[in-house]
């Protein structure tokens, strides 16, 4: 993998006005999650978040080789992922506000956001619990005859929970359809990888089901879509699941409480210095995009945020009653 | 027209009926394609629908569920089985935390009209990891409809309501009632979920009993009804939702309530019966509603004891007597 | 001379005096030892007992309990945490068929005396799975006891007696309390498993709840001692074993019962208190004994919708209101 | 490992005198079985039962490499486990016969014979719910401080089930003193293992937490001594984990009700060609033991069992008043 200072690349096979959306997708999803760092700071929202700075490139890259009917899940550390799926910002506030008009109706939460129209099927809070679910949404493209595909976001910790271990074996059995992307970004709540887990490179579990395992740069955007694109046309093709892990870090703690005191000192700069966003600025930048064109779209991008969050903060609250309503069809 | 049918006949005739159907169910479980299953509760299914609709699993619970849920999210009918209900404890999470919850979660954005039979209850000999029910760990859980067939015929019944249902639906299946037999219906009903049957009619004292027990109840009314003694014998069918109002509506003239259960009491569905009623109709009860159950213990092996723990016909004779005389 | 502490105080100076008392108690979770704890239950006790006693484990909770158990086999006293109490779904297996059964499964060759704290209960919006009150999922497991300490000074106790209990326990702390406060003996008391505490004493209405539901209660109670209604609070303290002693004399005495639980009435530990009570009490009541509890649905997110699902203070002071008017 | 038809060896450092007890020992377990069978088939025990007749070496070849306050947990398939372990024959018959006198006092039955005097700690009928357990096991030896290990049984099906990963992962970054042993005997109830897992050998799973993993024929019980006992010696040192899978197979059907039809022809009679009883004894003359003394040893053998089958029989049930016992201390 790419040296602790190397850049980042553009992708093969895809137009530059296109990769130019991917920035424009990884700044709204930094200044979202530094809206609501902001907003937890300020006690505005209740219960945990888990915020996804410095992993964008993971989330854009990946979801930017989908179909918007190809399904996806991910962590509570989802927004990102929800986001480049295509859930509009306004109604991911709205949720985490709790907000009649968020995203799940206020009944979800920052853990739970879920987009059903664009195939953001789920952002799931227990470790784990999502992985055997994405073996029935990709078993049913088969069952259908159809060729969509399932991606899997999880962490590096929940490469220790049991929940993995099945899902990855059913899934090769029976050839799924499914992308395990395990977003390896060195902890599990407080904890280095080290501590728990007894191997270093996490690809090499893929081996345990007759699978391949590919590591790669997760600050990489380029990479990360081209490798996922890759797994995707096997994945389409009936060729079966693929595990990728991409190296990434968070900027913020854990959780909203957390001051990630537990980093060794100049680890969180080291990998600032490789922030994904900067990255691929540079490398549309060399590929001879204007500077000011991509300032346009990282402004834009900021405005984008600023203007969703206003909105969400007018709407209403959820009414009383709707808390009886979708527990039964 | 009626013919005569085993509970494990009812069983594979619901399912093979409702895949016949719709193209959108389909099965999965361990050695429930190739074996035909390890009760034989899917036998002849593979070779009627194949194997893309009839699929074994792994030994991965998880796994099985999970397949359950995101299939039913995207609109396919899934019926999955966990072999001993017991093992519901290796996927409890799926169950009870994604299951039950996802479309609440997501106001209401997904539907899962998934189906989870699991093989149910004590009788055998097979132990206490093997023998217990169920049921009792998921009242607690809202967003579970749960069903506990006692006949052929509501073995159908449920299991076809069950895969129509457009939500989570558990299907409790009793191992020790595989071969009994019971008539069906050429067309059989598929009856709604939520609805109890009256089993039988009397007007001295409403026992409210599921599976293994009903049959034990008939008994005892039969045994009590020499003496002259109505008693009015309720099958809930599903303990989620429940059939307050049928049972409430017996109390009401009965003014006596006996509850007979496979299960220790506390914290059963008896319980929240009682809980229930005593909220609703206070005033109808003229002695102390009565839960005839399981010991608090674990589920013996050796058959000398196994049959103590299990209410015995005889043992229900005697709770339904002492309600009569309070 | 009593002193003030928090209920995560309380906690923490539990397990560090066990830990002082006896080498064989050993603590171990994710991310216990070096981070003192994801909600700062075990703060300081991995620099005062040493890497071998507490241990951070992996996300594996299967891990956790069987290891839990494996070492209580072996004559260790092992407190293991799971975190949120909902991931009680990824081991309940462990928890309900291999823990709770164990002994007598074995005709009482193991005794394991093994602590499992989970982190209870709603309140601070983190919705539908990480808020439930777990206590409710185990109700019908023989061979667990099960504490729910509503007070830094139970907080402390509850866990002493587990520590030192022979069997397993499951103590449930209540997230939305821990920085709560409330006096603590010099050298407190280890109360006995299964013995209440009158909180309050009142002639009109028994009123039994726990943790978060105890403090509204006392609150409650409060509002109609102004209106010269004399509440009588009982806070179980355990739910397994349950003090139906000391709940049933004093209904004796009120002839009024009222529950007030932090979960769905359905399958909840409330639903077994009333059917206890009907059966052994039937002629004390006076008024239907009532359940003020969640909806029946999941836990909401939104703090709009999370707070009308906890029953409020005024909902509590509504139904005991309407328990004396009947 | 060797061929199919190849035979079995004495361990390299055990006394003949002990290896014929280990002969002794194997062919207890057989006729235990046997006559399990027989009381099955005639209805004298309720419930099922799983027989391990043809997987005799691993269980005794395994045990011989412990010490009694070793402790040892196995599957519902465990008879030949706990006796190989050292549990009494008698008591074991009387627990399948649900007596007062057995194992368990009649509580636990064929799934769960248990004997805590011989470090017998459990048989375990909910698949991978003993592999955590065993974890506790170990660890308290190391905590201890004593040099003690926990061998932890379990088929080739179990590998499956979230449970055996988590516990390969906590024992290995743990570094406990646990040895696991697959028995793989090719099938899961019905399912042939390649229907269920996407890998052929099952011992490569180990990489997946930095052990290595071990491959060797279950019917050569001098081998399979000699590799656990290198194991024991590596864990008593506190060098770790470690996984051994040992070829096997299953002479009967997966419980009771299964005649096994669903082998392919001929598989049956090839695996008893290499019946490890009659290997063992085999290489047992060969090392210059009297054929006679062999046959003694059997006949001594099979009597020990009926001998304890007729003591299990003659006791009494339970009293009622016992199934209220054991819940609590
Ligand atoms: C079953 C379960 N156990 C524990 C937790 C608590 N928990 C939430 S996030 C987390 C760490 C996960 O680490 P990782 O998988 O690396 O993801 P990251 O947070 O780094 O994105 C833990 C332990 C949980 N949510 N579910
Ligand atoms: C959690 C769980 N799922 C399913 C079963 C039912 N079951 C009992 S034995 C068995 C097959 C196990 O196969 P394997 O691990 O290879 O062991 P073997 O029986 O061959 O010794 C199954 C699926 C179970 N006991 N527990
Ligand atoms: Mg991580
Ligand atoms: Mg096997």
């Amino acid at each position: 993998m790419s040296s602790k200072t190397a850049g980042s690349r553009l992708a093969a096979d895809v137009p530059v006005e296109t990769q130019l959306e991917w920035l424009r997708t990884m700044q709204e999803i930094r200044s979202f999650e530094d809206e609501c760092h902001m907003m937890f700071a300020r006690g505005l929202v209740r219960g945990s978040t888990h915020l996804c700075q410095g992993q964008e490139a993971v989330e854009v890259g990946a979801c930017s080789a989908l179909r918007t009917t190809d399904t996806m899940a991910c962590t509570y550390r989802g927004h990102g992922a929800v986001i480049a799926k295509g859930a509009p910002m306004d109604r991911a506030f709205g949720e985490i506000l709790g907000k009649a008009e968020g995203l799940c109706a206020g009944k979800g939460g920052s853990m739970h956001l879920t987009d059903m129209t664009v195939g953001a099927i789920g952002s799931f809070a227990i470790i784990g619990g999502h992985l055997p679910i994405v073996l029935g949404t990709a078993f049913a493209e088969h069952y259908e005859g159809r060729d969509g595909v399932s991606v899997c976001f999880f962490g590096d910790g929940s490469t220790n929970i049991g929940a993995f271990h099945e899902a990855l074996n059913l899934a090769a059995i029976w050839k799924l359809p499914a992308i395990f992307i395990c977003e390896n970004n060195l902890y599990g709540e407080y904890s280095p990888i080290a501590n728990t887990t007894p191997i270093e490179r996490l690809a090499d579990r893929a081996a345990s089901y007759g699978l391949e395992g590919i590591q790669i740069d997760g600050q990489d955007i380029g990479l990360v879509h081209d490798t996922v694109a890759e797994a995707v046309a096997r994945a389409r093709a009936g060729d079966g699941p693929v595990f990728i892990e991409a190296l990434t870090y968070r900027y913020k703690g854990h959780s909203r409480s957390d001051p990630g005191l537990y980093r060794p000192e100049g680890e969180l700069e080291r990998w600032m210095e490789r922030d994904p966003i900067v990255l691929h600025e540079r490398a549309l930048v060399a590929a001879g995009v204007d500077q000011a064109r991509c300032d346009e779209i990282r402004a834009e991008a900021r405005k984008n945020v600023d203007e969703a969050l206003a909105r969400a903060m007018s709407w209403p609250d959820p009414a009383p009653e709707s808390r009886l309503e979708h527990v039964f069809a | 027209m009626t013919a005569t049918i085993t509970y494990r006949q009812a069983v594979i005739q619901a399912m093979a009926d409702a895949m016949e159907e719709d193209d959108s169910v389909f099965l999965l479980g361990e050695d429930i394609a190739a074996a035909g299953g390890p009760f034989k509760l899917t036998d002849g299914l593979l070779e009627r629908f194949g194997p893309r609709r009839v699929r074994d699993t792994p030994i991965s619970e998880q796994a099985i569920i999970g397949t359950a849920i995101g299939a039913a999210l995207q609109g396919l009918r899934p019926v999955a089985e966990i072999m001993f209900a017991d093992f519901a404890g290796v996927c409890y999470d799926g169950i009870a935390n994604e299951l039950a919850k996802y479309r609440y979660m997501t106001g209401g954005q997904v539907t899962l009209p998934a189906t989870i039979r699991l093989g149910n209850g004590a009788g055998a000999g097979f132990g206490a990891q093997h023998s217990q029910s169920v049921e009792n760990w998921f009242l607690n859980v809202p967003g579970l409809k749960i069903a506990v067939p006692a006949t052929p015929a509501d073995a159908y019944g449920l299991l076809r309501a069950a895969i129509r249902d457009p939500d989570p639906v558990l299907v409790f299946e009793h191992k020790h009632l595989l071969n009994s037999e019971g008539p069906i219906a050429e067309r059989p009903d598929v009856p709604p979920l939520g609805v109890a049957e009256v089993v039988r009619s009397g007007d001295d004292v409403t026992v409210v009993a599921t599976q293994m027990m009903r049959l034990r109840v008939e008994q005892a009314a039969e045994v009590l009804a020499v003496e002259g003694v109505g008693v009015e014998v309720i099958d809930p069918r599903t303990v989620v939702p429940f059939d307050h109002e049928t049972v409430g509506a017996s109390v009401d003239r009965t003014n006596r309530l006996v509850v007979v259960q496979e299960c220790s009491n506390d914290g059963s569905w008896g319980a929240t019966v009682v809980a229930r009623l005593m909220a609703d109709r206070f005033e109808s009860l003229d002695a102390p509603p009565l839960l005839v159950g399981g010991d608090d213990t674990p589920i013996p092996y050796s058959g000398a004891l196994e049959e103590l723990w299990i209410p015995s016909v005889d043992r229900i004779v005697d709770g339904i007597r002492r309600t009569l005389a309070y």
